[in-house]
C-alpha cells in the first residue's frame, strides 16, 4: 500500500530532537545499557544491546542534523539508511524491545533510550517495517474500537454478567459523574473480575463514575506501533467522551500501556493539555486507603511477590501506592531485589505480546526466564501485578516453564477481601 | 718540546697533590667515577702537547672571555699550557701578516693532527661577506682549516648551533660548524658562554684517553650534558612538592622554591651549571635567583619569553577567540538550515491512515 | 626542525590551532546539538521528590542498584580513570599553570610524584577497560573504530607526560612536545568524536531526569 | 626623586629545607664500609653531584660526626680530609685558592689516596735526604 522509506526518513525528521541530538553524542559504547535488557541477559547476544537497536536513527540523526554528518554522506563515509536494513531492524525495535526503560535508568551518561525507541518507531510504522501482529491490533483498534476487535454489545453483555454476579448497576454514558471508567480489552475478555471489582470499590467509596459506550477502550495499539496520528485518533474517542460527559476525571485500568497512552502521551497527542485529570486505578485505590475506605474483611496468607508493570511504575510514575496496597491484603509480602522502577518487564510490554511469530514467541520466552528467576529466589507460589498484557504475558511464560504459581491481579485481590 | 706535563707543573711549582686534587675536581664535573681521578692524573701527567688552532668567526669573545676568566686562571691555564695554542686572535700577541703565517705554518706542519677550536658560528649570507678576516670568509677559513684537522671543537652555542646570529630572522644566514663540517668529529660545547670546565675537561679527556668523550646526539659531551639542569637543580625538590615562587620577589623567592612558573627552561635545558657551578663554584643563575635560559640548547633565543613557564602558552593565543566566534557562527548556520529541514518535514507531514501501515 | 623549536611550536601556534579547533568545535557542535529544540510535554506534571533534571545530573554518576555487580569493571575502571584524568589535569602543578595562563584562575597543585602515581594507575585502568573493550562481547560489537581512536588519543598524553617526567624512551625535550602534541590532538579530536560527551552528558542527564521527572519518576 | 626615598627592605634569605635526599645515602656509605671491610676496596660519594641543599649537607655532616683526625692540604687552595666518627669514612671538600668549594667527597677509604705520598716524591724525598746525609 502506501507505506515508503521516505515516509519513514521524513517521519524520523520530524521527531528527531535535542534530547535525541544529546543522547547520541553522548554514547561512549560502554554497553551498560545491555546489562538492564531482559532480551541481551537472558540471551547474551550483544545484537540486543538497546543502543544498537537504534543505530538507523542515530545515522538519520547524523546524516540530517549534524554538518559532519552531511559531509559523511556526501563523501560515502555514512552509508544511507535502507528499507533492507529497517527490515533487519524491525525485530530488534519490536520483538526484542519491550519499551520498558530499565536501559534509560542505568546509562551512565544519561541516555533516555526508550524515549529514542518510542520516537524510532515512528519512522519504523510508516515505512511498513512493523509486525503483522501489532499491525492487526492496530487496525482491529482503529476500525472497530479495541485491539481484540470487541464491540459495544459484547461489552455490554460483560456488564450484564458483572450486574447479575454483584447486585449493583454499572452506569453507562451517565453526564456529570465523577470518574469515567476505562477498561482494556483483555479485562473485559479475560479478566471481567476487574470491572467486578471496581463496581465494588466505588459503590463502598460512594463516588460517581460512569462508561462510556463510545469510549470504553483504553488501550492504544497506535503508541505501541509508534504512530501518532493513529495514536491520536484513538485517544481522542476517550478525550470526547470525557469532554462530552463532563467528569471531573479519567479512571486508567490497570493495564499499564493504557496508562501511557492517556495520561501522558494523551495530551501532546491531542496538542492540548486536558480539562480532566487522569487518574490510575491504583493511585485511587491507595487513595481511598488512605482515608480509611480500602478496609480488608481479610488477608491473604500466601507468601507472594509483586510484579510491578513498567509502564505504571517505572515509566508512569505510580511508584508509590502498589505496596502499602499490596501489604494491606496480603499477609506475606515478599519486597524482591529488582522492584518498583528497577522492575524487569515481563517480556511482553510494547505491542511485543502482540507479535506471535515463532521467533518472537520464542524469544520471548526466553526472556520470561527472568522473572522465573525471580518467583524461584523469592520461593513463592504466588505473584500479584497490576497490568493486563503483563498477566496474559506471565501466563504464557508460566505455561511455557510448567510452572505452577499464581497469578493474581491487584485491584480484583483488593476487591476480594475488601469488607462487605 | 717539552717532557711530560708532571715536569711542566713541577718546574711551575705545582705539587703533584695538587694536580691530583684537580683531576679529582674535575673526574667530578664530569661525572666520572670518584676514582677516575687518579687515572685522569697519572695519564695526563704523561700526556703531550697537542697542536691547537683556535678560529674566532661571528662571535663576541664571550666565550674566550669565559675560558680565560674561569675561577683559577693557574689550573685551566695549565692545561693550556698541555697544548700549543698556535692561533689565538684574541690571546696571540701576533697581527696582520704574521698572524696568518702562524696559521699557514701550524696548518702544514700538524696537518692531520691539529685540535681546532671554533667559537662563533658563519654567516653565509652574501657570499659569507658578513663576516671576513684578511680578506677571506669565515666559510673558506673554516672550510680550509677543518680539512686539516684531526677533530673540531665547537666552542659556544653560536658554533655550536649558530647561537644568537642565528636567531630569528637570522639577517647574516648564520649557521653552525657541524652544518658545514661533515667529514670531522666534532664535540659542541654549547653554552653562551660555556662552563670552562667543559671545555678543560674535553681537553683532558683528548689527553687522557686519546679520544673524544662520548657525545649525545646533538655532538655534546654526555659527561657534561647527559642531565637536563632541572634533574641536577638543588631547587627540584621544591618542584616535586609544588612549591614555586610566584614572583621574582614573592616568599617563594625568597623561600628558595622552585623558578619553574617564572620561565625556568631548566626542564629542556641539558647543561651542567647545577652540579659545577660559575665562578670557582660560587653560584649559578638559578641559585642567584633567576630561572635558567636554556642558553646551551638550539634556538633557545626563539623558544618563547624567559619568563614564561615551560607548560604556559609561548604566544598569547590568537585564534581563541575568533574561533569562538566561527564556530559559533557555524552552529548558528547549521541550527538554521537544521530548522529549516524539520519544519519542511513537518509541513510535508501526511497524516498516517491504516493504509499507510503497510507496503 | 630540532626539538626545542618542536617544542616551541607545540606550545606556540600548534597550542592556538588546537584551543581554537577546541572552542570552534564546542561551540558549533553545542549550538548545533541543542537548538534542535524539543516539544512542551502538555501532560499535567507529577511532582516528586528528587526527580527532576538537575538529581538525575548527579544521581548518574553513581551505579544504579545492581549495576556495579553486573559490570564491575566498566564501573570501577570507568571511575578511576576518569578521576585519575580529572586529578592529572586539574591538580597537576605544569597543568594548572597552562589553565591560569589561559583562563586566569588558578589552585594548589599536588606533588608532582603523587601526580605520577596517578598516571600509572590511570593508564592501568584505562588499559583494563580496553582489554574489557576487546574481551567483553557487548563492547566489541558495539565498538567502532571512534572508540579505538578516542581511546589512544586520550592514553597517549598521559602516558608521553607520565613519560616525559620519567624521562623514559625520548629526551625530556620530545617527550615534553609529544606530550603537549597529544593533548592538541584531543583538544582537536574531542568536540567532533564521542569524547564530546564531557559536554552532552550533562545535557543528556538532564533531558532524561526532566523528561522522567514531569512524571515524577526520579531516574 | 632622590635614591634616598626609595625604601629599602631587607629580606634575609630563607635557608631551603631537607629534601629528603641526603638519609639514603646514609644506606649508601654502610654498603660502602662494608664492601671496604670485605674486600679492602676504597669508594666515594661525590656529593656535588647529588641534589643537596646546603640544609641537607649539614645534616649528614652532623649525623656522621667528628672523628679523631684531620688533615689539611694545603694545595692550589686548602683541602680538609676531615674523619667523621665512623672510622674510615672521611669528608673530603676541596677549596679553590678563592676559597669557594670545588669539590666535595665522602671517601670511604682506610687512608684516602691523597693523604699518601707518591713513590716518585718518595724518590725525590730520598734524593734530597741523601743530599742531606752527604752535607753531614
Amino acid at each position: 500500500m502506501s507505506a515508503t522509506l521516505e515516509k519513514g526518513i521524513h517521519a524520523l525528521k520530524e521527531v528527531i530532537d535535542a534530547p535525541i541530538a544529546s543522547y547520541f553524542e553522548s554514547c561512549v559504547h560502554c554497553g551498560l545499557c545491555a546489562e538492564a535488557c531482559l532480551f541481551y541477559t537472558e540471551t547474551g547476544d550483544p545484537k540486543y544491546t538497546p543502543i544498537h537497536k537504534l543505530e538507523p536513527l542515530r545515522r538519520v540523526y547524523e546524516q540530517e542534523y549534524t554538518l559532519l554528518g552531511r559531509l559523511k554522506k556526501m563523501v560515502g563515509l555514512s552509508k544511507p539508511v535502507t528499507d533492507a536494513e529497517l527490515d533487519q531492524w524491525q525485530e530488534l525495535v519490536y520483538d526484542s524491545c519491550t519499551m520498558c526503560g530499565r536501559c534509560s535508568l542505568v546509562c551512565p551518561v544519561g541516555n533516555d533510550i526508550v524515549y529514542m525507541v518510542r520516537k524510532f518507531r515512528e519512522g519504523m510504522a510508516v515505512s511498513g517495517h512493523v509486525p503483522d501482529g501489532i499491525r492487526s491490533a492496530t487496525k482491529r483498534t482503529v476500525e472497530t474500537g479495541g485491539p481484540m476487535g470487541l464491540k459495544w454489545p459484547a461489552v455490554a453483555n460483560v456488564l450484564k454478567h458483572v450486574q447479575e454476579n454483584t447486585g449493583l448497576t454499572v452506569p453507562v454514558d451517565k453526564e456529570g459523574a465523577e470518574y469515567l471508567v476505562l477498561l482494556s480489552s483483555m479485562e473485559i475478555v479475560n479478566y471481567p473480575e476487574y470491572i467486578e471489582a471496581i463496581a465494588k470499590i466505588f459503590k463502598k467509596a460512594g463516588i460517581s463514575y460512569t462508561l462510556a459506550s463510545d469510549a470504553y477502550e483504553a488501550t492504544n495499539a497506535g503508541i505501541q506501533i509508534g504512530n501518532s496520528d493513529l495514536a491520536k485518533v484513538i485517544v481522542s474517542r476517550i478525550v470526547d467522551a470525557a469532554e462530552r460527559l463532563k467528569v471531573k476525571k479519567v479512571l486508567s485500568p490497570e493495564c499499564g500501556h493504557a496508562y501511557m497512552a492517556i495520561r501522558w502521551e494523551g495530551p501532546n497527542l491531542v496538542g492540548r493539555p486536558f480539562g480532566f485529570e487522569v487518574v490510575h486505578v491504583l493511585e485511587l485505590l491507595d487513595e481511598l486507603r488512605q482515608k480509611g475506605v480500602l478496609k480488608m474483611k481479610d488477608k491473604l496468607k500466601d507468601p507472594l511477590i509483586l510484579h510491578d508493570p513498567c509502564q505504571i511504575v517505572r515509566r508512569g510514575g505510580v511508584l508509590q501506592a502498589p505496596e502499602p496496597l499490596i501489604q494491606q491484603v496480603a499477609e506475606n509480602y515478599i519486597p524482591i531485589a529488582d522492584k518498583q522502577k528497577l522492575n524487569w518487564c515481563c517480556g511482553g510490554g510494547g505491542g511485543a505480546s502482540a507479535i506471535h511469530t515463532e521467533e518472537a514467541e520464542a524469544l520471548r520466552a526466553k526472556a520470561f526466564r527472568i522473572k522465573k528467576r525471580q518467583i524461584e529466589e523469592a520461593g513463592v507460589n504466588t505473584m500479584v501485578t497490576f497490568c493486563a498484557n503483563c498477566r496474559i504475558t506471565i501466563e504464557e511464560g508460566f505455561d511455557h516453564y510448567e510452572m505452577n504459581t499464581k497469578l493474581l491481579g491487584l485491584t480484583e485481590l483488593l476487591a476480594e477481601h475488601l469488607e462487605d | 718540546m717539552q717532557g711530560p706535563l708532571i715536569d711542566t707543573l713541577a718546574r711551575r711549582g705545582v705539587t703533584r697533590r695538587t694536580f691530583l686534587k684537580y683531576c679529582a675536581t674535575l673526574a667530578s664535573m664530569m661525572a666520572l667515577p670518584p676514582t677516575a681521578g687518579r687515572a685522569m692524573a697519572e695519564a695526563m701527567a704523561a700526556a703531550r702537547r697537542p697542536s691547537v688552532i683556535w678560529l674566532p668567526f661571528q662571535e663576541c669573545t664571550g666565550c674566550t672571555e669565559s675560558i680565560t676568566r674561569s675561577h683559577s686562571p693557574t689550573i685551566e691555564g695549565m692545561i693550556f699550557d698541555m697544548i700549543s695554542l698556535d692561533y689565538q686572535e684574541t690571546l696571540m700577541a701576533a697581527a696582520g701578516h704574521q698572524a696568518e703565517e702562524a696559521l699557514h705554518t701550524a696548518m702544514k706542519d700538524n696537518a692531520g693532527k691539529y685540535l681546532l677550536i671554533v667559537d662563533g658560528s658563519i654567516p653565509l649570507g652574501q657570499d659569507g661577506a658578513y663576516s671576513c678576516i684578511g680578506g677571506r670568509s669565515n666559510v673558506d677559513i673554516l672550510k680550509e682549516a677543518a680539512a686539516g684537522a684531526a677533530a673540531v671543537i665547537a666552542v659556544g652555542s653560536c658554533a655550536s648551533f649558530g647561537g644568537i646570529p642565528k636567531a630569528n630572522p637570522n639577517p647574516t644566514g648564520a649557521v653552525s660548524v657541524s652544518d658545514l663540517v661533515k667529514d670531522k668529529p666534532i664535540v659542541n660545547i654549547p653554552g653562551c658562554p660555556p662552563i670552562p670546565v667543559v671545555m678543560t675537561g674535553v681537553l683532558a679527556h683528548y689527553l687522557t684517553f686519546g679520544s673524544l668523550p662520548e657525545l649525545d646526539d646533538k655532538g655534546r659531551p654526555k659527561s657534561f650534558y647527559g642531565d637536563t639542569i632541572h634533574d641536577r637543580c638543588y631547587r627540584r625538590p621544591f618542584y616535586d612538592q609544588g612549591k614555586f615562587a610566584k614572583t621574582f620577589d614573592d616568599e617563594g623567592a625568597r623561600q628558595g622554591w622552585c623558578l619553574f612558573e617564572l620561565g625556568c627552561k631548566g626542564p629542556v635545558t641539558h647543561n651542567a651549571c647545577a652540579t659545577v657551578k660559575w665562578n670557582g663554584g660560587t653560584s649559578w643563575p638559578v641559585e642567584s635567583g633567576h630561572g635558567c635560559l636554556g642558553c646551551s640548547e638550539p634556538d633557545f633565543w626563539d623558544g618563547g619569553s624567559f619568563y614564561k613557564a615551560l607548560s604556559a602558552p609561548a604566544d598569547p593565543l590568537k585564534f581563541a577567540a575568533a574561533a569562538a566566534v566561527v564556530g559559533a557562527g557555524a552552529g548558528v548556520a547549521v541550527s538554521v538550515a537544521n530548522r529549516v529541514k524539520k519544519n519542511t518535514a513537518k509541513a510535508m507531514h501526511e497524516t498516517t491512515t491504516l493504509a499507510d501501515l503497510e507496503k | 626542525m630540532n626539538d626545542l623549536q618542536f617544542l616551541t611550536w607545540t606550545r606556540g601556534p600548534g597550542l592556538d590551532i588546537a584551543v581554537g579547533i577546541f572552542l570552534l568545535g564546542v561551540l558549533w557542535r553545542l549550538i548545533e546539538i541543542y537548538t534542535l529544540g524539543r516539544k512542551k510535554d502538555l501532560a499535567a506534571p507529577r511532582h516528586a521528590a528528587g526527580a527532576s533534571g538537575l538529581h538525575t545530573v548527579f544521581r548518574r554518576s553513581l551505579p544504579p542498584p545492581g549495576m556495579l555487580k553486573r559490570s564491575p569493571v566498566s564501573y570501577i575502571g570507568g571511575y578511576i580513570f576518569h578521576i585519575g584524568l580529572a586529578i592529572i589535569v586539574f591538580l597537576g602543578a605544569p597543568h594548572i599553570l597552562l589553565i591560569e595562563n589561559l583562563v586566569g584562575l588558578s589552585w594548589p597543585a599536588l606533588p608532582s610524584q603523587f601526580i605520577g602515581l596517578t598516571a600509572v594507575v590511570t593508564m592501568a585502568a584505562m588499559v583494563v577497560m580496553l582489554a574489557d573493550r576487546i574481551n567483553k562481547p557487548v563492547k566489541r560489537f558495539l565498538s567502532t573504530f571512534e572508540d579505538w581512536f578516542t581511546w589512544a588519543v586520550t592514553f597517549v598524553p598521559v602516558l608521553t607526560g607520565w613519560m616525559a617526567t620519567q624521562h623514559l624512551l625520548l629526551p625530556y625535550t620530545q617527550m615534553l612536545a609529544l606530550h603537549i602534541l597529544s593533548a592538541e590532538v584531543l583538544l582537536v579530536v574531542l568536540p567532533f568524536s564521542k569524547l564530546f560527551h564531557g559536554f552532552t552528558l550533562f545535557g543528556s542527564r538532564w533531558y532524561n531526569g526532566r523528561v522522567n521527572g514531569h512524571k515524577g519518576v526520579p531516574v | 626623586m632622590s635614591l634616598d626615598s626609595i625604601s629599602i627592605h631587607v629580606v634575609p634569605p630563607g635557608e631551603p629545607g631537607l629534601t629528603g635526599n641526603a638519609p639514603p645515602l646514609l644506606r649508601e656509605l654502610l654498603e660502602m664500609v662494608r664492601r671496604l671491610l670485605e674486600t679492602g676496596e676504597p669508594s666515594a660519594i661525590d656529593l656535588s653531584a647529588l641534589p643537596l641543599t646546603p640544609a641537607d649537607l649539614d645534616w649528614l655532616r652532623d649525623k656522621l660526626g667528628t672523628g679523631e683526625i684531620g688533615v689539611t692540604l694545603q694545595a692550589n687552595g686548602e683541602s680538609t680530609l676531615n674523619e667523621t666518627a665512623c672510622p674510615g669514612v672521611w669528608w673530603v671538600t676541596h677549596h679553590n685558592e678563592q676559597g669557594a668549594v670545588t669539590s666535595q667527597f665522602i671517601e670511604v677509604a682506610f687512608v684516602p689516596d691523597l693523604v699518601k705520598a707518591h713513590p716518585q716524591d718518595v724518590e725525590i724525598g730520598s734524593g734530597y735526604l741523601e743530599l742531606l746525609v752527604s752535607d753531614l
